[in-house]
């Protein structure tokens, strides 16, 4: 751990640096270069320490990261006229989702993109992890299994993905 | 954060940042970690006392101040190194100063809310 | 010369190493010291020196103090009593404390004492005088409570300090003043400034320090009380303050500046108006004393009293009688109190009532050397007493003013001294307890009253002796004194006849009292005793400091927090609308409607934070205020500000939540009353704050630095921020000071939190 | 001319390298003990042998840091008075500091303490070395965290609620002086006292300058415990260590007196009538109810503390009289007041080690088996009370006389009560504790006898004969220090010595 | 010219969006819907004027910033919402009474 | 904008101070942040206020014109950064305090 | 000015005025916890604010302080659940 936390910090000061040139001055393509390379590190560095994720996994995050875009554009709009419209017409639950996911990691990812995106937001992982509790703004047609579902098959499934 | 905040520190010379800045961003991203850990894990992390940093960044401070005083052109005076050297900013010891700054306020961040984060 | 005095203090300093080489021969080593001088002055004074002489050493030229001494008559008179009583008070303490406790610290002391009072009556210096002045006073202080077990003695001595201390104080403010009006230190050249002194408008002021000053060291009306207290002391100083010394320095003191001061119609009426009270008081409470020591004690008064008169009265008799009288009064009191503490110790009491009786079958010897004295006392010829009760009584006689006044206050003392006499000699030698034992003694002990009583009976019948040397002295007080000489009979004047009568009712007095239980009620009289007034005031003003105290150092913080914004308001307030007043700059009236709702938002949530109730809720809107802060500080070109401000209040306020949680949730309210007084406060600072920025900016600001670091911050800092230019190479000792701050807060938080850890405070 | 530049450092430079060093070494007692001594000696060394002479010689010295010219960086100026100030700081800090050795606990040594003690003494010295009003303001800051720390350090329960108090009165006065600063910077753009001085001479129809007089006065005066915001001394002092109390007696408010006679000779000097008015009247109540204070109190770490207040009262008058006597009076009164003062505070130190309280109803009869111990109370009390030939004796001379000068003849009967008073207050302690029967002692005491006092507890005893001894000098020698305080005086009271020794010649 | 529209259209957007959410705080029912309906939009809202700051300035640090920005809101919401709404539950903040289910509170009432 | 700002000092000071007279320990303490807040602002307006340029030299090696002054920011930096460690040390301080039996509010620091 | 700086000021005073009433939404409350979320949704709309001046003022630097905005309002956020969280547990 130790070394790891030293090797990150040097390299956030080499990588810094260049930052730091590239901010202040002129830049010209080799600098480019080098910054994407100080991105890159970073990344990798980070992932390393804190996702345990994978480059291999790369195409999974791109899907899910479009994903998730779409997401939450949609939901924004939705609860935009959530907002908008006169009456409240949207029916919200605390609903409980059983987990297919068993890494901390997929886990910890599930739960911060359904709260990420607007509409909903995960309250709880239980002990054993293989509930998670979340709450949303509407339950379409006050049909509870649908909503789960639409969670099982958009976000778990694109992690699930990237896990394999 | 960390890095953002030696980032800080590097550029405070010429845009907005400077050492007391840098040092509570690094100071903020221990705290971050202690509450998401525990105290012990971040001053693992940390590997130093806080104490020593502090005492290192004001010895820093001084020393900044004593190459004035040592080249005979008073105290803190400020003295720049004439090479550049690329992805670093320009040495001297108004800069020396600054990291002195950075790890005194890293230091005194931590031994001032570690504490409190520990006893409960 | 100098260096005598000084030897004398050195000589102190060494009792300590003397006390462990000789023992109990102590006292009788330290004899030699006033024994050296009494002869080195006797000598000058014989061999027909010039006098004065004088000698001086600068001291501090910026106080003009000098280390000055001055002989001439007068204090060659003082000097020869202190020295030449001081060595037989030596001799007899040498008896008289061989088995007291901690009697190396006494010498010592007594030495140090006497250094001070022969450094008194030599010096010619004002400051000097008053250093001696007042050391006098501390040693006495230390004389006094040598027994300090007891409460009286530590009541009396705490007494005779503060009471001669304000003496001092008093004399300082002369001094002070008399140096402003003419700029002279050297008392001997005082007199020549006389006129110009006694016409200035600050005479009455100067006159009423000094007077202040000599009339609580010789214990005049209403400073008399501490007197009698400071029998506490032991005997040897009992007997050397009262006859010679202490007292005296007051009587010197009148002496000293008769010519300088004198001679004006302030002057007399106020020296023997209080003389005159002072000597009568005196001369009752003595005759009224049971106590020995009280008795001579309020005799001493008497007598000083009668001194104060004499140099009041001020004409060239009078002064010579009361140069006379301090001879002799030193000489008699010297002796009586010496005879008191061996009567007390071989009777074991110095209550007068309850000596043995026929005492002076007993003790025979000391009846004889008390007669002596007492006769001398009560001015019975052949002692010198007589004599200078002749010439008192001249004085009185021929007084250019209120003669007969003074004549009856003449009479009446005398009258008294001689019932004094007799409760001295008849009531305490043969009235009395029956079959009471007496202890015995050293004989030796009564050398030392032997000789001074014997030498009041020699100079009594050979006065002429001391002609030449008390005509000196009166030379020294009234400037055109032609030598007089002393003699034991003058003849069949008034003065005698006075005298005679004086003997007579005195004598009828005595007995009449001790026949007739004789009790003047006086008691509605007690509240307004001087003694009294001291202890109401002692009590008074400790109950005065407590009330003030009480009510400024209240304790509670918010009183301290109140009265100092309170204090802050008014002063600046007044301060501004008195010297500045409103004015507001017309051109900082352009503001952006975001600027507006900027405000806004600060009031909105300032004010919630105000009024909330709860503490955490207070906190967040705390944080809304500080952002909006910092926006603003952005808008007007802060970023750096702008970052920091973000970074400190995000800091605080999680510092702030850390520990909120373990503080108790209940929140407390302002009484009503406390929201409008602090609403008060608070609005008017407020207030005061925005109109003093108001007028501030009415001006542009022309700053050099503004335009200095931007030429330079480049150039020659090599920075591009300005801000962290100034933080970092501009003024970077500020920077150096603000992170010593936070080292130490850090530090003292974590010695806070862990000192402590797992203790309860208590 | 550059080894200068370094010895005006010197006062600022050795404490904080000290501080610096003992923050590496704080878990290692011998180095932890001894750093610290080592330090402040070399302190009263620097003050003393290098810095002091040069004043003498040269008067007003001055310094740049950074090497940026005068108005521009900060200016450090070492004139007669701040010269005065340093020695007599550094003297105070080593004698408390070897007191310190055996009177502070280990483990509070462990949490710092001497980092605290030698922040305070570095900025101390800041303050007198400042001749910028903003690096003023941050030196007492300095001074506060640091006082704060070492008031509360061991947690008791009294020291918690002096320390409440004292941060919260302090906090207002370091606001209010912040306030007191944006307002000079507002009026006339600089910030170095010199400039400022030459500004607002240039500009005597300037309105809102009074009021920044005043609003430097206030805060000032909460830190010099000035009537009636005084309120935190009396509630603090008598808490902490008596080495804490002993250095903050003989320092803190001093640096409020030494702020205000500098900023009130040099930059508020406009309105002399309206300003030093104030002060006067604010100086003779400060007298009188600090001293009325002390009449109260029957534990001798309040009299004390409430005599320095009425002795902060002296040392204001000195300045409000405003002539160059009575200034040097001041200057003379501050300088015998910080010996006497701490001296004091560390006899009670050891009265409370011999007794267990410092309270005067369970202390009597010191006097008969500490007589030399006693005898230094003595004196040093006497002096304090103001009794010829003694140091404080000759203040007191020189205040009344520069007072019968300027006429103030209320004042003048003021300064005399007060002296008496005073003189009262002390014999009170002396009748009390040192005379009267003598008691058993408490099971928990410490030293036995004289005897005991001297050998084993010579760390406790030598600052006291030291001191004493230089009280005693000062009263009987007092032409030096008079000669150095008239010095100080007269540059004080002539401005444009100051201003060209900063600016360079400005017209 | 473009690009000035095209940054006025992201801008009006985001500011719009921003707008509407405030308006939102008072029209949801309960602490979960403003939660879910107003906070956790922000990410999209505050993109968009970052976005098009990064548009207007066209360089590459304030791109990078503005992708640091976007990266951080994307880090720390979830984490402190989460948090939030776990201890609002727990607090038992009240639910707005057209909630259809609470099933968490259900499985403590298991338990 | 000097205008606005003043008032706005005025307002910070007269809510620092009432709440600097309270009862409650906490809002003493928050007492204590807004006089400090406010007396930065207060040097920042004396400073005067110049609402265009931050004070950084320009590329060209030249300050930008009318910038704002920086000594005052210098200086609120540094006042406020020295408020930063009081008011966390208070902060503990008064933590602290309430440890001390039977202390709840400040008037029961009496002695 | 240009239509351009017009219309991006009446956004930043739109943005302002939105902070305004989150503002007495906060005031509202009431809750502690909504305030919190009140407080999430200011900081955020601060960012904009900040950013949007960026491109008023022209100033890229400004952008740093949203960025700095960004990190410490979380920072805060998460201070604040932590208090709620050992309130609970109380
Ligand atoms: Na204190
Ligand atoms: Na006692």
């Amino acid at each position: 751990m130790r070394k790891t936390f030293i090797l990150h910090l040097v390299l956030c000061i080499g990588i810094s640096y260049g930052l730091v040139n590239l901010l202040s001055f002129n830049f010209s393509g080799l600098e480019i270069l080098a910054l994407l390379i100080g991105v890159f590190l970073i990344l990798w560095l980070s992932c390393f320490l804190y996702f345990r994720l994978y480059f291999h996994a790369l195409k999974g995050v791109l899907s899910l990261g479009l994903y998730f875009l779409k997401e939450l554009i949609i939901s924004n709009f939705r609860v935009i006229y959530f907002i908008l419209s006169p009456r409240n017409k949207f029916r919200p639950a605390i609903l409980k989702l059983p987990l297919s996911l068993t890494s901390d990691f997929s886990i910890t990812l599930l739960a911060n993109l359904i709260t990420l995106t607007p509409g909903t937001i995960t309250l709880e992982i239980s002990d054993d992890n293989k509930y998670l509790y979340f709450h949303t703004i509407d339950v379409p047609e006050q049909d509870l299994d649908k909503a789960k579902q639409r969670i099982k098959n958009g976000f778990e499934k694109r992690i699930m993905k990237i896990k394999a | 954060m960390l890095l953002f905040s030696v980032f800080l520190l590097f550029r405070g010379h010429n845009l907005p940042g400077g050492g007391f800045i840098g040092g509570l961003m690094a100071g903020a991203a221990f705290i971050l970690d202690a509450f998401a850990h525990n105290v012990a894990h971040s001053l693992k992390l940390l590997r130093f006392e806080p104490v020593k940093i502090m005492a290192t960044g004001l010895l820093l401070a001084v020393i900044s101040g004593f190459l004035g005083l040592i080249l005979g052109d008073g105290f803190f005076k400020g003295y720049w190194l004439d090479i550049e050297i690329p992805l670093i900013p320009k040495l001297g010891s108004p800069f020396l100063f600054d990291i002195g700054v950075y790890a005194l306020v890293l230091g005194m961040v931590l031994k001032m809310v570690l504490p409190n984060l520990e006893n409960d | 010369m100098i260096l005598s005095i000084l030897s004398v203090f050195i000589l102190a300093f060494l009792v300590p190493l003397l006390q462990k080489l000789t023992g109990n021969k102590l006292a009788f080593l330290l004899s030699l010291a006033p024994l050296t001088i009494f002869i080195a002055l006797l000598h000058y004074y014989l061999s027909g020196t010039n006098f004065p002489i004088s000698e001086s050493w600068e001291w501090n030229s910026y106080f003009n103090l000098e280390l000055a001494v001055y002989l001439d008559g007068l204090s060659l008179l003082f000097g020869l009593l202190i020295s030449g009583i001081g060595f037989l008070i030596y001799i007899y303490a040498g008896f008289y404390m061989k088995d007291v406790k901690y009697n190396g610290r006494f010498f010592m002391i007594l030495t140090l004492f006497m250094g001070a009072m022969l450094g008194l009556v030599l010096a010619d210096n004002w400051l000097s005088i008053l250093v001696f002045w007042e050391l006098t006073s501390i040693t006495s202080f230390l004389l006094i409570g040598h027994n300090n077990e007891t409460e009286s003695a530590r009541y009396a001595a705490w007494q005779g300090l503060l009471v001669t201390a304000l003496g001092g104080l008093a004399l300082l403010a002369g001094l002070v003043l008399t140096g402003i009006v003419t700029d002279e230190y050297t008392i001997s050249n005082l007199s020549q400034h006389h006129e110009l002194l006694t016409q200035h408008t600050l005479y009455i002021p100067i006159l009423l320090c000094v007077a202040v000053g000599a009339f609580t060291k010789s214990a005049q009306f209403p400073f008399h009380f501490w007197l009698p207290n400071a029998m506490a002391a032991p005997t040897p100083v009992s007997a050397y303050l009262h006859s010679a010394t202490m007292v005296k320095a007051g009587i010197y003191f009148f002496a000293r500046f008769s010519p300088i001061l004198g001679g004006t119609v302030e002057w007399q009426i106020l020296l023997s108006f209080i003389g005159g009270i002072t000597m009568v008081i005196g001369a009752v409470m003595a005759f009224k004393s049971d106590n020995i020591k009280k008795l001579l004690a309020y005799s001493t008064i008497s007598a000083l009293g009668i001194m104060t008169m004499a140099f009041g009265i001020g004409t060239e008799t009078a002064v010579f009688a009361g140069t006379v009288y301090i001879i002799a009064h030193a000489l008699y009191k010297s002796t009586l109190f010496m005879m008191a503490g061996i009567l007390d110790k071989q009777t074991g009491t110095k209550k007068i009532s309850e000596f043995p009786s026929m005492l002076y079958k007993k003790l025979p010897l000391a009846f004889g050397v008390v007669c002596l004295a007492a006769l001398s006392f009560a001015g019975i010829a052949p002692f010198f007493g007589f004599v200078a009760k002749e010439l008192l009584l001249e004085m009185v006689l021929h007084s250019p003013m209120l003669s007969a006044v003074y004549v009856a206050i003449m009479l009446i003392i005398s009258v008294f001294f001689v019932a004094i006499l007799f409760v001295l000699t008849h009531k305490a030698f043969t009235k009395g307890r029956l079959d009471n034992k007496v202890k015995s003694i050293n004989k030796l002990i009564y050398i030392a009253p032997a000789i001074t009583a014997l030498t009041g009976l020699i100079f009594g019948l050979f006065p002429d002796v001391l002609s030449n040397l008390t005509s000196l002295a009166s030379s020294n007080i009234f400037s055109g004194f032609e030598t007089k000489h002393l003699a034991l009979w003058h003849g069949f004047n008034n003065a005698f006849n006075l005298s005679l009568l004086s003997i007579m009712l005195g004598t009828g007095l005595y007995f009449i009292s001790l026949k007739v239980n004789w009790k003047l009620n006086l008691r509605f009289l007690k509240p307004f005793q001087p003694s009294k007034i001291y202890d109401y005031l002692f009590d008074g003003l400790i109950v005065f400091g407590q009330w003030q105290t009480r009510r400024i150092q209240t304790g509670y913080l918010r009183n301290y927090a109140m009265v100092t914004l309170s204090v802050i308001l008014i002063l600046t307030g007044f301060t501004f609308f008195y010297k500045a007043g409103i004015r507001i700059n017309t051109e900082s009236l352009d503001i952006y409607i975001f600027e507006l709702i900027l405000g806004l938002i600060v009031l909105l949530a300032l004010g919630f934070t105000l009024f909330t109730s709860s503490n955490i809720s207070a906190l967040l809107s705390l944080s809304v205020v500080g952002i909006a802060i910092s926006i603003i500080f952005m808008e007007a070109g802060a970023p750096d500000l702008a970052i920091t401000f973000f970074l400190i209040d995000a800091l605080t306020i999680t510092i702030f939540v850390l520990i909120l949680h373990k503080l108790p949730k209940k929140m407390l309210r302002k009484k009503n009353f406390d929201r409008f007084r602090d609403g008060f406060i608070a609005v008017g600072t407020g207030l005061l704050v925005t109109l003093i920025l108001f007028s501030l900016t009415y001006n542009p600001l022309n700053s050099k630095l503004k335009e200095f670091y931007a030429e330079n911050s480049y150039s020659a800092a090599k920075g591009k921020n300005m801000v962290n230019v100034i933080l970092v190479d501009f003024r970077v000792l500020d920077t150096l000071g603000e992170i010593c701050v936070l080292a130490i807060a850090a530090l003292g938080v974590f010695a806070l939190v862990n000192y402590t850890k797992n203790k309860k405070i208590d | 001319m550059g080894y200068e530049k370094i010895i005006i450092l010197l006062p600022l430079i050795i404490p904080l390298l000290t501080a610096i060093i003992s923050l590496f070494f704080k878990k290692n007692k011998i180095v932890n003990n001894y750093i610290s001594i080592v330090g402040s000696s070399l302190l009263l060394l620097a003050t003393t042998v290098f810095l002091f002479p040069l004043i003498v010689e040269n008067e007003i010295l001055t310094t740049q840091a950074g090497g940026w010219e005068a108005p521009f960086g900060i200016t450090i100026v070492v004139d007669m008075f701040s010269a005065m100030m340093l020695v007599i700081a550094s003297f105070v800090g080593l004698m408390v500091n070897i007191y310190a050795l055996e009177n502070i606990k280990y483990k509070k040594k462990e949490y710092s303490f001497f980092v605290f003690f030698q922040f305070l003494i570095m900025a101390v010295n800041g303050a007198f070395l400042a001749g910028d009003i903003f690096n003023l303001y941050v030196w007492f800051e300095v001074m506060l965290i640091a006082s704060f720390v070492l008031l509360v350090l061991g947690n008791g329960k009294k020291q918690l609620i002096a320390t409440v108090k004292y941060t919260l009165l302090s906090f207002i006065a370091s606001a209010f002086l912040l306030v007191g600063v944006g307002m000079i910077y507002g009026i006339s753009g600089s910030l170095n006292m010199a400039d400022v001085a030459v500004y607002f001479q240039g500009n005597p129809n300037e309105p809102l300058m009074t009021v920044a007089a005043v609003l430097f006065m206030l805060p000032f005066a909460i830190k010099a415990a000035l009537f009636p915001l005084y309120f935190w001394l009396p509630d603090s002092y008598h808490t902490p260590e008596i080495s804490v109390t002993a250095l903050f007696s003989g320092l803190l408010t001093k640096v409020g007196i030494y702020a205000m006679i500098r900023c009130f000779t040099l930059i508020f000097i406009h309105d002399v009538n309206y300003t030093h008015t104030i002060l006067m009247v604010a100086a003779g109540f400060t007298m009188l109810s600090g001293v009325f204070g002390a009449l109260s109190k029957v534990n001798m770490r309040r009299i004390l503390s409430f005599h320095i207040v009425s002795q902060v009262g002296y040392m204001v008058l000195g300045l409000a009289l405003y002539t160059p006597l009575a200034i040097a009076g001041a200057i003379f009164y501050i300088i015998q007041h910080i010996l006497a003062k701490t001296n004091l505070f560390l006899i009670t130190g050891v009265v409370e080690k011999i007794k267990g309280t410092s309270d005067l109803k369970g202390v009597s009869g010191l006097y008969h088996r500490f007589p030399i111990f006693s005898i230094f109370f003595l004196v040093v009390a006497l002096s304090l009370a103001g009794l010829p030939p003694l140091s404080g004796f000759w203040a007191k001379f020189i205040l009344i006389k520069a007072g019968f000068q300027q006429e103030v003849y209320l004042m003048i009967f003021i300064v005399l009560i007060t002296g008496l008073l005073t003189l009262f207050s002390m014999m009170k302690i002396w009748v009390n504790a040192f005379w009267g029967k003598q008691q058993k002692e408490p099971e928990r005491n410490l030293i036995k006898n004289e005897k005991n006092l001297f050998k084993e507890h010579w760390s406790l005893l030598m600052p006291i004969i030291l001191m004493a001894s230089v009280t005693l000098l000062i009263g009987l020698f007092s032409m030096p220090l008079m000669k150095y305080a008239t010095i100080a005086a007269e540059q004080l009271m002539n401005p444009a010595q100051y201003i060209e020794a900063v600016l360079g010649d400005v017209n | 010219m473009i690009t000035e529209i095209t940054i006025l259209i992201l801008v009006f957007l985001g500011v719009l969006l921003m707008f509407i959410a405030s308006l939102g705080l008072f029209k949801m029912p309960d602490l979960y819907t403003r939660m879910s309906a107003v906070t956790k939009a922000v990410t999209f809202k505050v993109g968009l004027i970052v976005l098009s700051a990064s548009i207007y300035f066209n360089s590459f640090p304030v791109v990078l910033k503005s992708i640091l920005i976007i990266f951080l809101l994307l880090l720390t919401t979830p984490v402190s919402s989460h948090l939030l709404g776990k201890e609002a539950h727990e607090r038992k903040a009240p639910l707005w009474k057209k909630t259809i289910i609470d099933e968490l509170k259900n499985k403590k009432k298991e338990k | 904008m000097e205008f606005l700002l003043s008032i706005l000092v005025g307002l910070l000071f007269a809510a620092g101070v009432y709440l600097l007279l309270h009862r409650d320990f906490v809002k003493l303490v928050i007492g204590i942040v807004i006089i400090g807040n406010a007396t930065a602002l207060f040097i920042f307006v004396a400073g005067r206020i110049v609402r265009e340029n931050a004070p950084f030299i320009q590329e060209d090696g030249l300050p930008p014109e009318n910038f704002a002054d920086p000594v005052p920011q210098a200086l609120i930096l540094t006042a406020l950064v020295i408020g930063f460690g009081i008011q966390a040390f208070a902060l503990i301080l008064f933590k602290k305090v309430y440890d001390i039996p039977k202390v709840e509010k400040i008037d029961d620091l009496k002695k | 000015m240009s239509y351009f700086e017009i219309s991006l000021w009446g956004a930043l005073l739109a943005l302002v005025v939105a902070l305004f009433i989150t503002l007495i939404r906060f005031m509202y409350g009431p809750t502690f916890m909504d305030r919190v979320v009140t407080f999430d949704l200011m900081t955020a709309n601060l960012i904009g604010i900040i950013t949007l001046y960026a491109i008023v003022s022209d100033d890229e630097l400004l952008l740093d302080i949203a960025l700095v905005l960004a990190m410490i309002g979380f920072f805060s956020i998460t201070a604040f659940a932590y208090y709620i969280k050992k309130r609970i547990n109380k």
